[in-house]
This record gives structure tokens, sequence and C-alpha cells, in this order.
């Protein structure tokens, strides 16, 4: 059993000043909000940015107006040029699965929650903890500088496949400096990211209090904890990758150049490099990245719906074991996404099966979900309204992976909008739904203020049909063979597609302004919002013994002692209520259930 | 120096039962479960011990991406040309194996003065020192093994190989610094009587495998696969 | 609202099978040999993916309009009859089983296309991807592809494929073109180059798609049934142009053929 | 007298100069541009890639980087004055250089250091237009179509090869000269340089794919100089 005597290696008393309390600050929720914050002005920047690349795909030779003032040679005439167009794509992609989708359902949530759940004072490494903060934070400016140099953002898309991202600005515009810009920036990220899943394992497994077994850990932690083990190796993988190109480009070195490449009737100054290298690199961390979006969404989806069904999961071991099913397998089906480009045609087979495989754990989480709700009591409100539209996209955007698993579907569907569909669905609109859901349900906790439930509601609604509208047409775009990544549609066989993305053009566009609701419920409710109580949802885990918001130590000083599992739901008890708190000694007089 | 560190009130705590606790590494030879240590009553949180394996888990996968990057590349086409190591590497080789010798036999004394057998903390400083310098000299050869190359011809660009060579080194130079840094802490932390067994041994096994990496990057290189 | 929910999603699934159902939004009509093996595989996985899809959301929309909490309900959670042990075994053994079949037919359709090599009287052709257009080598009466002088591919006078016709005797019957032509059921064998970065070759109708690697020409064989014109696009992200980036795969008659390569062959 | 009428003064006096340069006591340079040996030959471009302009030529249009006339002349031959004359402020007016039917208008463009230069697209798709100058800022803009023109202009003198990235047959050339004493050879290779007042000058005709040649020339009074220029054409 651990030990309850466990400190943080860096002890560190209550903040004095203002710079200590909430800009290097220490505390773990303190780099929590941060993480938050820099996720929002994140995602509302890339909103922007597919805005804008919508309107674009609607009505290619239209004029947005003040676009050319943002951009004079991107816009002329407020028209977007088509290297603006995937200058903008490939910011939107970087800046939401890199800061947006792993760092607010992991860095932000799990800074948060993970230490308060495991009943420790803060992470043991509060120092590594803060410069993973600001590092993330530096890696985030550097990119956006990659707007203001002069030919702007790199184009070659997130994936930045080589060489032409390799080769140097004479790929296209962008493909110099931005591009450099752009690696660097991933580089310095993932040194954030490794110094967070650092802290985050070693929370696990050193800084759980007396009595938390790992078997008493709440759901939301194994999620964590699982998905830093990913973020640790992948992310490990990354880094030397964006070294090795950052080194092509400045250094005249050829790791992923080939010889005799001709750009602008002259040959290229580098030779003998490989293409499929970066790729090979790329997608053993690209892979289990989207897992790392999905994952701490899966638990935070879990967490709330057993707070709000009033009953623990039908088998919470069969999640964990799935979710370490996803993590294990994430691995090993990296080669799905290269079917096309060149591997070994039998590599392709053996890289297929267990991408089909990933279908098993992923249906277990669903059914196990489903199943659990049949005989609950459950509590509509808006974190679990967002936690069962998670399972409806999460199901929407699961099944695409049926096809997209099988090389031979794959030569038709590959880099078409089907893809785009699919991953938007999987890993962005699920984990988005995830994020939302926390946010609604343990907004109280941090900021000791109640949202408006009718805002939120409304919010929900809008954003789940929105949502839909948007993401399901691209499946069958997609279908119909209509190519991503193009900035206009001028192919005799795409040109009738047009009127099916101006329809999704205008889906977006409603649906990023609904956005506007939940920051105007976030902002308004944080300071006008009614006080929230200690434990409003009724919830057993440790962060609702404490009153809200949170002391900066926690326990204030006083190590809890964990007597239960966090899914004591639905059992009958002395004092009538239908749950039991993890540090309370209390026992269930029995279960309240059939059998 | 020793006379500054107030000998504190001795109480025996049992050793917790799970990893850590300054029993990792050359813990155990040292220091019997449970004995009346002074370090014994202010074990770190094994925090320590335990990330520093996670810590050395990431760092072995950038390697791994790295070696896999060197086989692919190597295997993309025939430009590569095998470059002679530069003599001065199996000399540094010596110094980074030396300074972990020197490290173990810190952490022998650091525990004998904690165990109050010494009551001399200069001895333990002085080895430490020794490893802290071992360690310098190191990064100097590598230094050293730059500029012979450079005096070959032999730049970054100028072969996939050199260009392994150069990236390899730089970023294990990179670690060993950081390796260095904790040396220093340790030191700084030993002055002030504040030094965890488990700081230590944590800043030991990290500097270990950096010796250990070396040879693993050295043979890479060397061995012409 | 939970019955709201519950229905919305209900719809939501049906409204998003629809269009699946009705064909409203069909790849182009197969042209190639090998496609029906595909074609077959993407309805059978429609079929599949299709019933899982509806099952999964309809039985959420089930359980949310039964259980979400009336005020009133003071009664007792009850268990999903056969419990976790049951889905998870479900789980397991139908998607188990029901990708592993998939798995297996696809292959064959995988197989079909990547593991069985052209015929020796497969006509080759080369296509060559550069920033932001194909063009394409026939090897002309000699049946031999001229070397590749990259250094002396220029485009302004036209020289696509860096040909040396001074000194190499069989550049100089090479016939280039914009537009790629093939002989109606004649298997083609396409060698693949690429001039500068990474590009595709995708051909809907023809159910081919195939990256271009720098530095590792690869080739695809096919063979066409249909007379007429497809487009042939670019589906690798390869610069600024990529959306631009097309030619016409024009599928004649033998004869018609014959007369496209005469007439190419005198632009030379 | 403000500044205002100093300025007006300087310029009046500045024109005057030049007017009695341009007059009856300047010479002139002209001549013929002629090659020897077979040029290559001209490819025809199949635009298929792009219907809204192949659509435009119901004949292909060939290669043009090296247009040949009767009696082996040779067109789009820059001539110019590089040595002895002095440097020009630009003309007030722009040079045009147009993109109509995926085709460069003209196929080589000259103006002077400093002119403004002007780049419409009259197409109806987008157009990249990538100057690769090696002494200038080199840039490379899109213009998709209906959008206003792109007005730049380079400050050193310089011949810059002209492609547009979208559509890799469109070549052209910018030639950026230090004065305004130049000439593009026409159709029958003629070129001619008016208005030189007395003086040595050297004569240079550039051929983008031929290369440049020189020849000294003393002009004295008005008088008209016959300078011809011979260039090797090789088949391949």
């Amino acid at each position: 059993m651990p030990d309850a005597s466990a400190a943080p290696a860096v002890v560190h008393g209550p903040p004095t000043t203002f710079l200590s309390k909430h800009v290097f600050s220490l505390d773990h929720k303190v780099i929590g909000l941060q993480y938050y914050t820099l996720a929002l002005f994140a995602v509302v920047i890339g909103m922007v940015l597919s805005w804008l690349m919508r309107i674009h795909l609607g009505w290619t030779n239209a004029a947005i107006p003040g676009l050319q003032a943002l951009s004079p040679n991107g816009a002329p005439g407020g028209v977007m040029t088509p290297e603006y167009y995937l200058q903008l794509m490939t910011m939107h992609a970087t800046i939401m699965v890199f800061f947006v989708l792993t760092t607010a359902p992991f860095a932000a949530f799990g800074n948060y929650f993970l230490p308060i759940q495991v009943g420790a004072e803060d992470m043991p490494f509060p120092h590594f903890n803060m410069m993973s903060f600001w590092t993330t934070f530096t890696a985030f400016l550097i990119l956006v500088t990659a707007f203001f140099v002069p030919d702007g953002p790199p184009l070659a898309g997130w994936t930045s496949y080589a060489p032409l991202s390799a080769i140097g600005k004479d790929a296209g515009p962008g493909q110099g400096t931005g591009q450099v810009i752009w690696a660097a920036a991933l580089g310095v990220f993932c040194i954030g990211q490794l110094l967070g899943s650092l802290n985050f394992i070693s929370t696990v497994l050193d800084m759980r209090t007396k009595g938390m077994t790992l078997s008493r850990l709440p759901v939301t932690c194994w999620a964590w904890f699982i998905t830093s083990c990913m973020g640790l190796t992948a992310f490990a993988v990354l880094m030397p990758a964006t070294i090795l190109l950052i080194l092509d480009h400045v250094a005249g070195t050829s790791f992923f150049v080939p010889s005799g490449l001709v750009l602008n009737d002259q040959l290229v100054p580098h030779s003998g490099g490989s293409t499929l290298l970066w790729q090979h690199l790329f997608w053993f961390f690209g892979h289990p990245e989207v897992y790392i979006a999905i994952v701490p969404g899966m638990g935070i989806v879990t967490h709330v719906l057993t707070t709000n069904m009033r009953r623990p999961m039908l088998s919470m071991k069969a999640i964990l074991y799935s979710m370490w099913a996803l993590a294990f397998l994430s691995y090993m089906v990296y080669g799905h996404h290269m079917f096309v480009s060149g591997m070994n045609p039998f590599s392709s087979l053996v890289f297929s099966f267990p991408t089909l495989m990933i279908t098993i754990p992923s249906t277990v989480v669903v059914l196990i979900w489903i199943g659990s709700l049949y005989g609950s009591k459950l509590r509509i409100n808006t974190a679990s309204l967002f936690a069962l539209g998670f399972i409806s996209m999460f199901v929407s955007g699961g099944v695409s992976g049926f096809f997209l698993a099988q090389p031979s579907i794959d030569i038709m569907l590959h880099a078409t909008y089907f893809v785009v569909g699919h991953f938007h669905m999987v890993m962005g609109v699920a984990a988005m739904f995830g994020i939302f859901s926390g946010t609604y349900f343990w907004f109280p906790k941090m900021t000791g203020h109640m949202m408006n439930e009718t805002i939120g509601k409304i919010h929900f609604w809008l954003t789940f049909i929105g949502t839909y509208c948007i993401f399901m047409p691209f499946h069958y775009l997609g279908w119909a063979g209509n190519v991503r990544r193009y900035a206009a549609f001028t192919d005799d066989f795409l040109k009738p597609l047009i009127p099916v993305h101006q329809f999704i053009t205008i889906a977006a566009l409603f649906t990023g302004a609904v956005q506007l609701l939940f920051l105007y419920n976030l902002i308004y409710s944080r300071f006008r919002g009614p006080a929230a109580p200690a434990n409003p949802w009724e919830g057993t885990s440790l962060e609702w013994i404490m009153p809200s918001p949170p002391p900066w130590n926690n326990f204030g000083g006083k190590d809890p002692v964990v007597y239960h599992d966090a899914d004591q739901y639905g059992v009958k008890t002395a004092s009538g209520a239908d749950y039991i708190m993890q540090n309370s000694p209390e026992q269930a007089l029995a279960t309240s259930e059939g059998d | 120096m020793a006379t500054t560190v107030p000998p504190p009130k001795i109480e025996i705590l049992p050793a917790p039962d799970r990893p850590g606790n300054g029993h990792v590494g050359g813990g155990q030879n040292l220091i019997p479960d449970g004995a009346n240590l002074r370090v014994a009553q202010q074990y770190s949180p094994p925090a320590s011990s335990s990330a520093i394996w996670v810590g050395i888990a990431a760092i072995c996968m950038s390697f791994a991406a790295f070696t896999s990057a060197l086989i692919v590349r190597q295997g993309a086409s025939n430009d590569w040309r095998h470059i002679t190591l530069p003599s001065v590497l199996f000399l540094s080789t010596l110094l980074l194996l030396a300074s972990s010798v020197t490290l173990e036999v810190a952490r022998r004394r650091v525990a004998s003065y904690m165990l109050g057998t010494d009551s001399h903390i200069a001895s333990p400083r002085l080895w430490l020192s020794l490893t802290l310098g071992l360690g310098l000299l190191f990064v100097a050869g590598q230094y050293m093994a730059w500029l012979q190359l450079r005096s070959q011809g032999l730049y970054l660009a100028t072969n996939p190989n050199s260009s392994f060579f150069y990236v390899f080194t730089a970023v294990h130079a990179l670690h060993v610094l950081g390796g260095l840094a904790g040396l220093l802490r340790a030191i700084r932390k030993l002055g002030n009587a504040t030094l965890r067994r488990s700081t230590l041994d944590a800043t030991a096994i990290y500097w270990h495998f950096m010796g250990v990496l070396w040879i693993y990057l050295f043979l890479l290189l060397w061995l012409k696969i | 609202m939970g019955k709201l929910l519950a229905v919305t999603i209900i719809i939501i699934a049906i409204a998003s099978a629809v269009p699946f159902v009705l064909h409203t939004w069909e790849p182009p009509a197969d042209i190639s040999t090998h496609g029906g093996l595909i074609d077959e595989q993407m309805s059978d996985t429609m079929i599949e993916a299709g019933v899982s899809f509806l099952a999964a959301q309809i039985l959420l929309g089930i359980f949310i309009w039964q259980f979400s909490k009336k005020p009133s309900d003071t009664g007792k959670v009850k268990t999903f009859p056969g419990g976790a042990k049951g889905l998870v075994i479900a789980a397991i053994v139908l998607v188990g089983v029901e990708v592993l079949a998939l798995g297996a037919f696809g292959s064959k359709a995988w197989a079909a296309v990547y593991f069985t090599p052209p015929a020796p009287d497969a006509m080759p052709v080369q296509v060559q991807a550069g920033q932001f257009a194909f063009y394409f080598r026939y090897p002309g009466p000699d049946g031999k592809f001229g070397p590749i002088h990259p250094e002396m591919i220029n485009e302004g006078n036209q020289n696509l494929f860096g040909l040396d016709p001074a000194n190499d005797v069989e550049s100089r019957d090479d016939i280039v073109t914009a537009e790629m032509a093939i002989p109606v059921n004649k298997e083609v064998h396409l060698l693949m180059h690429a001039k500068d970065v990474s590009h595709s070759f995708y051909v809907p109708a023809l159910r081919i798609q195939q990256d271009f690697v720098p530095g590792l020409d690869l080739s695809v064989h096919f063979t066409a049934t249909k007379v007429g014109q497809y487009e042939i696009v670019c589906t690798q992200l390869c610069g600024l142009g990529h959306y631009n980036m097309r030619a016409y795969l024009k599928v004649l008659s033998q004869q018609d053929f014959d007369d496209w390569l005469k007439k190419q062959q005198a632009a030379q | 007298m403000t500044l205002k009428h100093i300025c007006l003064a300087a310029a009046a006096t500045l024109a005057a100069v030049t007017m009695t340069s341009a007059g009856p006591g300047s010479g002139t340079v002209s001549g013929k541009i002629t090659y020897e040996g077979t040029p290559a030959k001209q490819k025809p471009i199949d635009m298929s890639k792009e219907p809204s302009c192949a659509a435009k030529h119901p004949t292909p249009i060939t290669t043009e980087n090296v247009v040949t006339g009767p009696g082996n002349s040779l067109a789009n031959v820059v001539v110019y004055i590089s040595a002895g004359a002095p440097d020009e402020p630009p003309p007030s007016e722009s040079a045009n250089f147009d993109q109509k039917g995926c085709q460069y208008i003209p196929h080589v463009l000259a103006f002077q250091v400093n002119q403004e230069l002007k780049i419409a697209n009259d197409d109806q798709t987008s157009h990249n237009i990538h100057p690769l100058a090696k002494i200038n800022r080199e840039w490379n803009k899109s213009q998709p179509p209906g959008t206003p023109p792109i007005v730049d202009k380079y400050d050193k003198a310089e011949m810059i090869p002209v492609k547009c990235n979208i559509h890799p047959w469109m070549h052209g050339t910018f030639a950026v000269l230090k004065n305004s004493h130049y000439a593009i050879s026409s159709e029958d290779g003629s070129f001619k340089l008016p208005n030189l007042p007395p003086g040595k000058y050297t004569v240079t005709a550039y051929h983008e794919s031929y290369g440049e040649k020189t020849q000294d020339v003393v002009i004295s009074g008005s008088e008209t100089k016959t300078v011809s220029f011979v260039f090797t054409a090789k088949p391949y």
C-alpha cells in the first residue's frame, strides 16, 4: 500500500506574489487552468482559420472582406490564393491537433485533477510542471510567428511529407522559413509534453494517498496515465524527426531528400535521402497522437456518465483494458496511413489486421457505455448531454474506420474527404465533446461558480446537430472521390459536388458562431455564476471532498485516506444517499442492484 | 562544513515496501533496510527514483528513432561513406566510464557519511567533483572529436555518416550536460545537508545510463554495420 | 430532454445512412478488370459498417429514452441482462469475426491489385509527376525508354523528361505527351517517376491510387475495359498547384490509339 | 521663388537637355539578329490540363524559347547598351505583362530598373508568377482570376527567367535594364536603338537560350551604325 507521507519532491509553500500565483505558478491547478486558457486561445484561432477555408471552398473566387489586410499576398483583393488556403489548412491542423486536442483534455484537465484525484498535494516535480506549460506556450508562440514571416506559414499540411517539407523555399511559398518555424515549434512542444507525461506517470505511480490502490483509481486517472505513456513514447519519436527535418533545411543534410530532384529546372542540392523515412517516423508518432487526443475524452466521459447515471459502469475493468489495448495497438497500426505510399504491399496487409483489431476494444467500450445506460437513473445536464453526444460521435467516426483499415478500399478513399470526415468525427468532434463535457462537469470545482445550464443546453443542441451537418457530408464527398487538400474543385468529376461544400460551409459558419454561447457562458459564469457547492453532482471521487475552488494545497495539508473505488453509486447507505465518497469509511448496506 | 551540518535526531522509520526510497542502484549493498541512518528518516518520495526510469525510457525511444533513421537512411542509397572515428573518442569513452566509477565511490562515501562512520563531508564532495570534472572532460573530448573531423573536411552535411555522427554526439552531449547539472545540484545539496539519497541515486542512475547510451552510440557509429 | 436527445440521435443516424442507401453520391463506375473486387469489398463493408452504426446509435437512443431520470423516479438501478460479460463476449466474437472476414476478403482484393506481376506483353507507359502536371512517355518504335537526365530537364523548351537525344539513341523516338492514352482491354504497365516531390496517381474510375515516391520508381499495372475519357488527379499534397494537378486519360480502341500515337510522334 | 519653382526649373532644364540629346545630333544603332545551324524544333504545348486555356488555342501554340523568322532571323533577342550610356531614371509609364490563354504576353519583357511592372491575369484560372531572380529579391505570387494586377519593380539590372508554378509550360523573360536604350528583335530579327548621343558604346544582345554577345560601337554625330549579331543554334 502506498505511503501516506509521500510529499512532493519539491514541497512548495503558498504562492506569495502575483507572478508566483498566476504566471510562474508551481500549483498544478493553476497550470491546468493555464493549459486550458492556451487551448481556448488556440481553438479560437483554429476555428477562424477553418471558417476562412470553408468560405473559400464553398465560393472559391469570392472576396473575403478584410482578408487582404491580413495577408496582402495571400489574398489579393480578398480572394484567397491556393497557397494561402494550404497555409491556413496547415496551421489549422497543427494548432488544433497539438495545441487544442492534446493540451485541453490531457494537459489541462489532467494537470488540474490528476493530483487531486489520487489525493496528492501536487505533482512530484512542480518545476518540471511549470516548465512543461511554458515550453508548450513558447511552442505556440513560435508556431504563430509563421504567420508573420515574409512567405507565410508552411503549406505542406500537418503531416508535412518530405521532400516537400524538406527541400526549402523552392518547393513553394512558406516551405522555407515557415516550415522551419513549424518544425521548431513541434520540437519544443515535444519537450513540454515529455516533461508533462513524466510528471503524470510518476504522480500516478508514487503520489497516491493512503488507501488509493491502483484498483481504486478513478477511470480518468487511468485515462491520463495511459495517455501519458503514449505521449512519452510518441513525442520522444517526433522530436528526433523534427530535428532531422530542420537540419535538412538549415544544414544542408539529406535525411529526407533523395537525389535527382528538379525544381524550377534546377537540380535540388541534396542527395540520397529517404522520402519514406519521414512518413515512418511521423506516423509512428502520428497514430498514437490520435489516441492521445481521444483517450482522455473516453476517461472524462466515463467519469461524467457514472456520476450522472448514478450507477457504476457494467465493468470498469473492460473499459480500462480496452483503453490499454487501444494504446498498445496504436503503435502497431501506424502503417495504415501509408497504404498507397509505396510501402511493400505485404506490409500493408500486416498493418491492416491490427488496425481492424482496434475496432474490438472500441466496440467493447461503446457497448459497456450503452449497456450501462440500461436501468440507470440518467440525469440529463449539459455535462451528461455532451458525454452522450461523445458516444454518438465516437460511433459515427469509428465505423468509417472499417473502410480505411482495409488497403483495398483505401485505394479508393485514401486522401479523400472520407478520411477528413473520419478523423474530424472521431478525434476532432468527439474529443471536443469530451472537453465540453469535462468543462461543464468540472467548471464549478475549478472556479467556484456554477455554469448556466440553459445556455449550456442550447449550446449542446446546436453544436450536436451542427457538427453532424458539417462532418457527415464529408463522408459522402469522399465516397464520390472528392480529394482532400484541394484549394478549389476544378476537376469535372468534382464540380457537381460544390453545392455539398457550400452546405457544409454554411453549417460550419453556424456551428462556429454557436461556440460564442460557450465562450459567453464560460466568462459570464466565471464571474457572475452562482456559488458552487463542494459536490454539486454528488460525485464520489476526491475532487468533490474539497471546497470549490480548492485551496492551494488541495487537502489543506492533510492527506485524505481512501476506502473505496470511485464507483460507489446506486448503493444504499445509512444516510440515505445513493453514493459513498471515496474517503468515507462508511460501507454500503447493500447494493440496490437486482443481482 | 561537516560541523555546520546539524546532527539530526535519529528516529527509525520502516523503509516503505515499494520500489525506490534509496533502494535503487547501489543502494541495497550500502544500507540494510530500516537501518538507523540519518537519511532514513527523511527519504524523499520515491517519485524521483521511478521518474528517472520513465525519463530514461523516453530517451531510449528517441535514440531508437534516431537509430532506425540511421538504418533506413543507410539502406536508402549508396552514398554512405564510412568515416573513421576520431581517435580522441576512445579516450573520452574511457573518461566517461571512469566517471561512473568515481560516482559509485562518491555514493559509497556519501552513504558512509550519512551512516556517521565518516564525519567528513569533504571526501564525498571530492569524489562528486571528480565525477563532474571527468564529465566536463568528456564533453570537451566530444568537441575535440568534432574539430578533428572538421580538419579532415568532414562537416555535418558532407555525407550521411558524418551527419549522423554529429547529430548523435551533439544530442548525447546535451543529455550529458543535463547530467552534469544534476551532479552540480547534488554537490550543492550535499554542501547544505539537504541531499536526499533518492536524489543522488536518481542522478547516478541517469549518469550511468549516459555511459551505457554512449557505448551504444559509439558501437553503432564504430562498427560499420 | 432525454427523450428529445434519443429521438434526435435516431433521426440523425437514419438520415445519415439514407444517402448511402440511395446511392446519392457514388464513385464513378468501374472501368478496370480488378475493380470489381474492390467495389464488392466496399459494398460489403458498407453493409457491415452501416448495420453496426445504426444498431449502436438506435440502441443508444432507446436506452436514453427509457432511462433518462424522471423527477419521480426513486426506484433501484437495474443491471443490463447478461451484464458486462455478455457484451464483451459479443463485441469480441461478433466484431472479431466481422473484421477478420473483412480483412480476409479485403486482402484478396488487395492481392489482385498488387501481388500479381504485370503480363509480359503489357504496354509500358512512363508517367512523370512534377509540380504541377503529369507528363507521359511512350517508348516509341524501339520499345526502349531513353535515360532521364535530371540536370537537363527544362520546361521552357518542353524537355520535360530531361532527355538527351543528342547522345542517347533510345531517346530520339520517345513520345512525350501531356495526356495519357491507352488501348482498351490491353494491360498497361505504368512506370511512375517523381520529378520533385511526392505526388499521387488517382483515377477513381480505374480504381487505382498510388503515390509517386521521389527517389523510388514504383509501378502499377491495370487494364481498362471501357472506351472513354477519364481524369487523372493528384491526391498527395504537392504544393500550391496541387488542386490543379491533373491530366486526362483517354481509353481508345486499338485503331484510334495507333492513330493517336502516330499523331503524337509527328508532333515531337 | 519657392522650392516648387526650383524643382520645376530643374525639371525644365533636364527636359531641355534630353531634348537636345534626342535632337539631330544623335545617332542610331540598328541591325539584324540571325542564327547559323539548325535550331531545335519548337514543340507544340498541350494544355489539356487547363481546359479553359486549351479552348483559347484551337491550334496548339508552340514553345517560344527560340522564335525564328524567314532568312534565319531570330526574334525575342534583347539588344541594349550595356556600357557607355549613363544610368537613367525609370519612365513614368509601367511595363505590362499579361497572362492570356496560359501564355505570357509578351514572351520577353524589357523594362528599366525601378520602372513599375504590372502583371495582369486575363484567364479564368489562377496563375502563379515566379520570376527566378538571382540578384534581385525572388518572389512567387499567385493571382486568382479577377484579382487586381500585381505591381512590383526591380532595383537591380538582371535577366530574369519567369515561370508559372501552376502551368509548367508558361515561361518568359524579364530584361531589367539600366537605361532606356534597348530593343527587342522582331520576327524578322531587326532592331533599332535610336537617340544615342555621340560616344563609345558596348551593344549587348541577349537570347534566353543562346546566351549573350557583345560588340563595341562608336557614335559620332547623327549617323546610323549597323550592328548585326549571329547566334549559333543547336538542334537539341
